[in-house]
C-alpha cells in the first residue's frame, strides 16, 4: 500500500516536473511550423529520458551515491571540473529562461513588463529554498503543476486528426525550411532530455533515503511519470498545430503569440489557464534547477548537502543556489529575449548531452557501484543512440540557425 | 634522492613515463600500494592505456559495443615495480630498466 | 589498494559519517632504498587547482591569502595514520569541526549567511 | 591506420551530408513573408479575442505593439532580400505596409477600448493576409 502511494505521488511529481518552459515552447513552435511532423522528436526524447531517469534512481538506490558524487570519484577532479563547468553553464541559461517564464506569466496576468518581475521572482524562489524543506518543494511544486493538464483538455477539445498525429511518430523530411526543422527537433530533444531532471531525481532519491527495495517503485515512477509528462508536451504541440497553423501563424517569435494557445479552445479561461500553467511550471523548474546546481557543487566537492538542512549548517550549498539565482535573474534583467534564450539553451543542452550522459552510462555499467543491478545492453544502446543523434543534429543545426537568422 | 622528498599521487596521474633512451613508454594511470605493518607503501605503478581502462572500469561498458568501437583490445600496458621507476623529477618519471623486462598487463 | 581508483577523489567522512570534503590530493614520501610511503591526505582549493594547471594553483593561493589572511596557512593535511577505513567513502579519525571544509564553511557563514535573516 | 582513416571518412560524411542538404536555405524573401503573415495573423487573433472579452487589454496592447514591431523588421529584411525582382518587391512592400498600418490602427482602437473601430482594422488585416498569400503562391516570394 505504501509503495502504491509512493508510485502515485512519484508520477504526479513527474507530471508536474516534466513540463517547463523548454518543452512547452519548443513543442508549440514545432506544432505551429510543422504541424504533427515533429511528434517523433518528443517521443524519442521522452524514451531517452525514461531510461536515464530510471538509471539515475537505480544508481542512487543501489550505490547510495548520487551520479555527481560518482562522477568525481570515478573520473577524477580534472574530468569532473570539465563536466561541471559545461553542464552548470547550460543550467544557468536554462534557469534564466525559467525565471523569464515566470516573469512572463506575471506580465500576462498583470500587464506589468516582465523585466520588473525577474527580481521578485528570483527572490521568491530563493526564499522557498532558504526556508523550505525538500518534501515541501518537491510535492508542492508538482501538485500545483497539475494545472498544466489543462493543455491536455484543450488538445482533446480541439478534436485533432488523431491519425495524422500518430503518423508524426515516424520521422519524415520537411518540405522546405529544413534548417529550422532540424533546429526545432534538436531543441525538443534537448528540452525533453534535460540532464538537470535526472541529476535532480538522483539527489532526490538520496534525500528520500532509497534502497534496493525501491527499484520497482523507481521503474514505475520513471516510466509512467515521464510518459504522462510527455503527454502534456504533445498536447501543447497538437494545440499549436490546430490553433496557430490554420490561422497562418507558423512562425512564433515571441511569447505574446504563444499566449493565445488556449484562447480559441477554452475561451475566457484559456488565457488565464495558459498564464497559470506557464508560471507554475517555470517556477517549479526554476526551484529544481537552482537546487540542482547547488547539489552538483556540494556533491562534487564533498560538502554536506541537503535541502532539509538550515542554511547555516551548509553555507556552501546555500551560497551556491543564491549565486545561481542572481545570475539567472540578471539574464532576464539585462533584457535577453526569453523565447530566444529558451530555445537556444535547449539546443545547447542537446549539444552538451554526451558530456553528462556518457560518463553516467559508464558508471551504470560499473560493477563496483551497481553490482548485479548493472545496465543491460538494451539500455546502453538506446540511450547512446539517442544521445549521439541529438549531438550530431545539434552540432550541425545550431550554427545554421545562428547564421540563417530569425 | 634525499630522504623526505614529497611526491603527489594526483600529479603522477597522467605523467608520461620514458625509458632510459628517452622513448615514451606510456602514461602513469595507477599507483598500487599495500599496507606494511602500520604503513602503506607503494608496490608498483601501472602504465599505459589498458591501465586507464581498468581504473575507470569502462571495459564493461565498451564490451557491450565491441565491434562498434573497436578498441579496448589493442591497448597495452605495463606494471612497473616501485624500484624500477625514478621519481627524482616527478614531472619526468624515468624507467630504470628495459621495457622488455616489464610485466605486461593482461586485458580485462 | 589502488591509490588513484580507490582513494583519490573519494568522499572523506568523520567517525559520525559527516561529510568533510573529498580526498583532493595524496602525498607520498620517497626514502632511499625503501618503497615510497603514503603519508598524508591533502585538501584544498589550491591542491585541486594544481591538478588543472600549476599557474592556476598560484592564483588560488594568492586569492586565498588575500581573503582569509594568514590564518589557515597552506592546504589542510590529514596524516594517513588517521585513516580508519577505505571503502566507498574514506573514514578518518578526525572531527568535522577540525576540517578545512568546516573552517571555510564557518567563514562563509560568518561573512555572508548569518547576515541574512532566517539562516537558522 | 586504415581503420582510423575509414572512421574519419565516415565521420566526415556523416557531418557533411546534413550540412549540404541544410545549406540550401538562407534568410530570403519567403522567410520574411512568413514572419509578416505570422505577426499579422497573431494581431488578428489577439484583436478578435479581445473583442470577445477573452483576453485582457494590457496584454492585447502589448501583443499588437509586438506585432507592429515584428512586421516593421520583416519589412526591412524584405527590402534587403536579393532574390526579389524590383517590381515584385514594390508590390509586396505595399501589402506589408498596409498590414503594419492596420495593426497600428487596431492597437489604437484597443487603447481607446473602441470595439467599433477595431473590426474594420481587423477586416483589413484579413484582406492583407490574403494578398500576401496570393503573392506568395504566384511565386513572388522566391524559392
Amino acid at each position: 500500500m505504501k509503495k502504491a502511494q509512493e508510485i502515485v505521488l512519484g508520477v504526479v511529481t513527474s507530471i508536474g516536473g516534466f513540463l517547463e518552459i523548454g518543452s512547452l515552447s519548443t513543442a508549440v513552435q514545432a506544432g505551429a511550423a510543422f504541424r504533427f511532423q515533429l511528434v517523433w522528436a518528443v517521443l524519442l526524447g521522452t524514451l531517452c529520458l525514461i531510461f536515464l531517469v530510471e538509471m539515475a534512481g537505480r544508481f542512487a538506490a543501489v550505490s547510495k551515491h548520487t551520479v555527481t558524487d560518482a562522477l568525481r570519484e570515478r573520473f577524477g577532479f580534472n574530468f569532473f571540473s570539465f563536466v561541471f563547468l559545461g553542464v552548470t553553464l547550460v543550467d544557468l541559461l536554462v534557469l534564466g529562461a525559467e525565471i523569464g517564464g515566470v516573469s512572463l506569466a506575471l506580465q500576462l496576468l498583470t500587464g506589468i513588463a516582465l523585466r520588473w518581475w525577474a527580481l521578485p521572482v528570483g527572490f521568491a524562489v530563493w526564499l522557498l529554498l532558504w526556508k523550505g524543506s525538500f518534501g515541501m518543494i518537491e510535492k508542492g511544486a508538482s501538485l500545483l503543476g497539475l494545472v498544466t493538464l489543462c493543455l491536455v483538455v484543450g488538445a482533446v477539445l480541439l478534436h485533432p486528426p488523431w491519425r495524422q498525429v500518430a503518423a508524426g511518430a515516424l520521422p519524415s523530411l520537411p518540405q522546405g525550411e529544413s534548417a529550422h526543422y532540424w533546429f526545432l527537433a534538436v531543441s525538443i530533444l534537448g528540452a525533453s532530455i534535460s540532464p538537470y531532471l535526472f541529476f535532480f531525481y538522483s539527489a532526490g532519491a538520496i534525500e528520500d533515503r532509497w534502497d534496493e527495495s525501491y527499484l520497482g517503485t523507481n521503474r514505475a515512477v520513471s516510466g509512467l511519470g515521464m510518459s504522462f509528462g510527455a503527454l502534456i508536451a504533445l498536447s501543447a504541440l497538437v494545440l499549436a498545430a490546430g490553433v496557430f497553423g490554420p490561422r497562418g501563424i507558423t512562425q512564433l517569435d515571441s511569447y505574446d503569440q504563444i499566449a493565445l494557445l488556449l484562447t480559441p479552445v477554452l475561451g475566457r479561461w484559456g488565457f488565464w489557464l495558459f498564464a497559470a500553467s506557464l508560471g507554475i511550471a517555470c517556477f517549479g523548474a526554476a526551484l529544481e534547477i537552482a537546487l540542482e546546481i547547488a547539489y552538483r557543487a556540494a556533491q562534487g566537492f564533498g560538502w554536506n548537502w541537503g535541502e532539509d538542512l538550515k542554511p547555516a549548517e551548509d553555507s556552501g550549498f546555500a551560497s551556491v543556489y543564491t549565486l545561481a539565482l542572481v545570475v539567472g535573474v540578471l539574464l532576464v534583467v539585462v533584457g535577453l529575449d526569453p523565447l530566444k534564450l529558451t530555445v537556444f539553451s535547449m539546443a545547447l543542452t542537446a549539444a552538451t548531452l554526451p558530456l553528462s550522459v556518457v560518463p553516467f552510462l559508464v558508471l551504470m555499467n560499473d560493477e563496483r557501484y551497481m553490482g548485479e543491478h548493472r545496465n543491460g545492453r538494451l539500455s546502453n544502446a538506446v540511450v547512446l543512440f539517442i544521445v549521439a543523434l541529438s549531438f550530431v543534429l545539434a552540432v550541425v543545426s545550431i550554427p545554421l540557425e545562428l547564421l540563417g537568422g530569425s | 634522492m634525499a630522504k623526505g622528498t614529497e611526491v603527489r599521487v594526483e600529479l603522477l596521474l597522467g605523467r608520461r613515463v620514458r625509458d632510459r633512451q628517452g622513448r615514451p613508454v606510456g602514461r602513469i594511470e595507477e599507483v598500487r600500494a599495500e599496507p606494511k605493518g602500520k604503513e602503506v607503501r607503494v608496490t608498483e605503478y601501472l602504465v599505459g592505456r589498458s591501465a586507464m581502462l581498468e581504473r575507470l572500469s569502462v571495459q564493461a561498458f565498451l564490451l557491450t559495443f565491441p565491434r562498434l568501437l573497436g578498441w579496448g583490445k589493442k591497448s597495452g600496458g605495463y606494471r612497473v615495480p616501485w624500484d624500477q621507476l625514478d621519481l627524482a623529477d616527478p614531472d619526468r618519471p624515468r624507467l630504470l630498466c628495459d621495457v622488455g623486462e616489464l610485466e605486461g598487463l593482461e586485458e580485462g | 589498494m589502488d591509490l588513484i581508483r580507490d582513494v583519490l577523489d573519494k568522499q572523506l567522512v568523520d567517525p559520525e559519517e559527516r561529510r568533510m570534503g573529498k580526498v583532493d590530493g595524496l602525498i607520498l614520501e620517497l626514502e632511499e632504498g625503501q618503497p615510497p610511503r603514503l603519508v598524508e591526505i591533502e585538501q584544498g582549493a589550491a591542491t585541486l587547482a594544481r591538478r588543472l594547471h600549476p599557474r592556476l594553483a598560484r592564483w588560488v593561493e594568492a586569492l586565498g591569502a588575500r581573503i582569509y589572511g594568514e590564518a589557515p596557512g597552506g592546504p589542510a593535511r590529514i596524516p594517513w595514520s588517521k585513516v580508519r577505513d577505505v571503502g566507498i567513502d574514506v573514514e578518518v579519525d578526525q572531527d568535522f569541526e577540525k576540517s578545512r571544509l568546516y573552517f571555510w564553511q564557518e567563514w562563509l557563514c560568518e561573512k555572508l549567511i548569518r547576515r541574512i535573516p532566517g539562516a537558522g | 591506420m586504415p581503420k582510423e582513416a575509414t572512421a574519419v571518412a565516415a565521420g566526415r560524411a556523416l557531418l557533411l551530408a546534413p550540412l549540404l542538404t541544410l545549406s540550401a536555405c538562407a534568410k530570403d524573401a519567403s522567410a520574411s513573408l512568413t514572419t509578416v503573415t505570422s505577426w499579422a495573423a497573431t494581431a488578428r487573433l489577439a484583436g478578435e479575442s479581445w473583442s470577445a472579452g477573452r483576453v485582457p487589454t494590457p496584454y492585447t496592447r502589448r501583443a499588437l505593439e509586438a506585432a507592429e514591431k515584428g512586421i516593421a523588421e520583416a519589412e526591412k529584411d524584405l527590402a534587403k532580400a536579393e532574390d526579389l525582382p524590383a517590381a515584385r518587391g514594390d508590390a509586396l512592400r505595399r501589402v506589408t505596409g498596409t498590414l503594419r498600418q492596420a495593426v497600428s490602427e487596431a492597437r489604437a482602437a484597443v487603447e481607446r477600448r473602441d470595439r467599433g473601430a477595431l473590426s474594420p482594422a481587423l477586416a483589413r488585416l484579413a484582406a492583407g493576409e490574403r494578398a500576401v498569400a496570393t503573392a506568395r503562391n504566384s511565386g513572388g516570394g522566391g524559392r
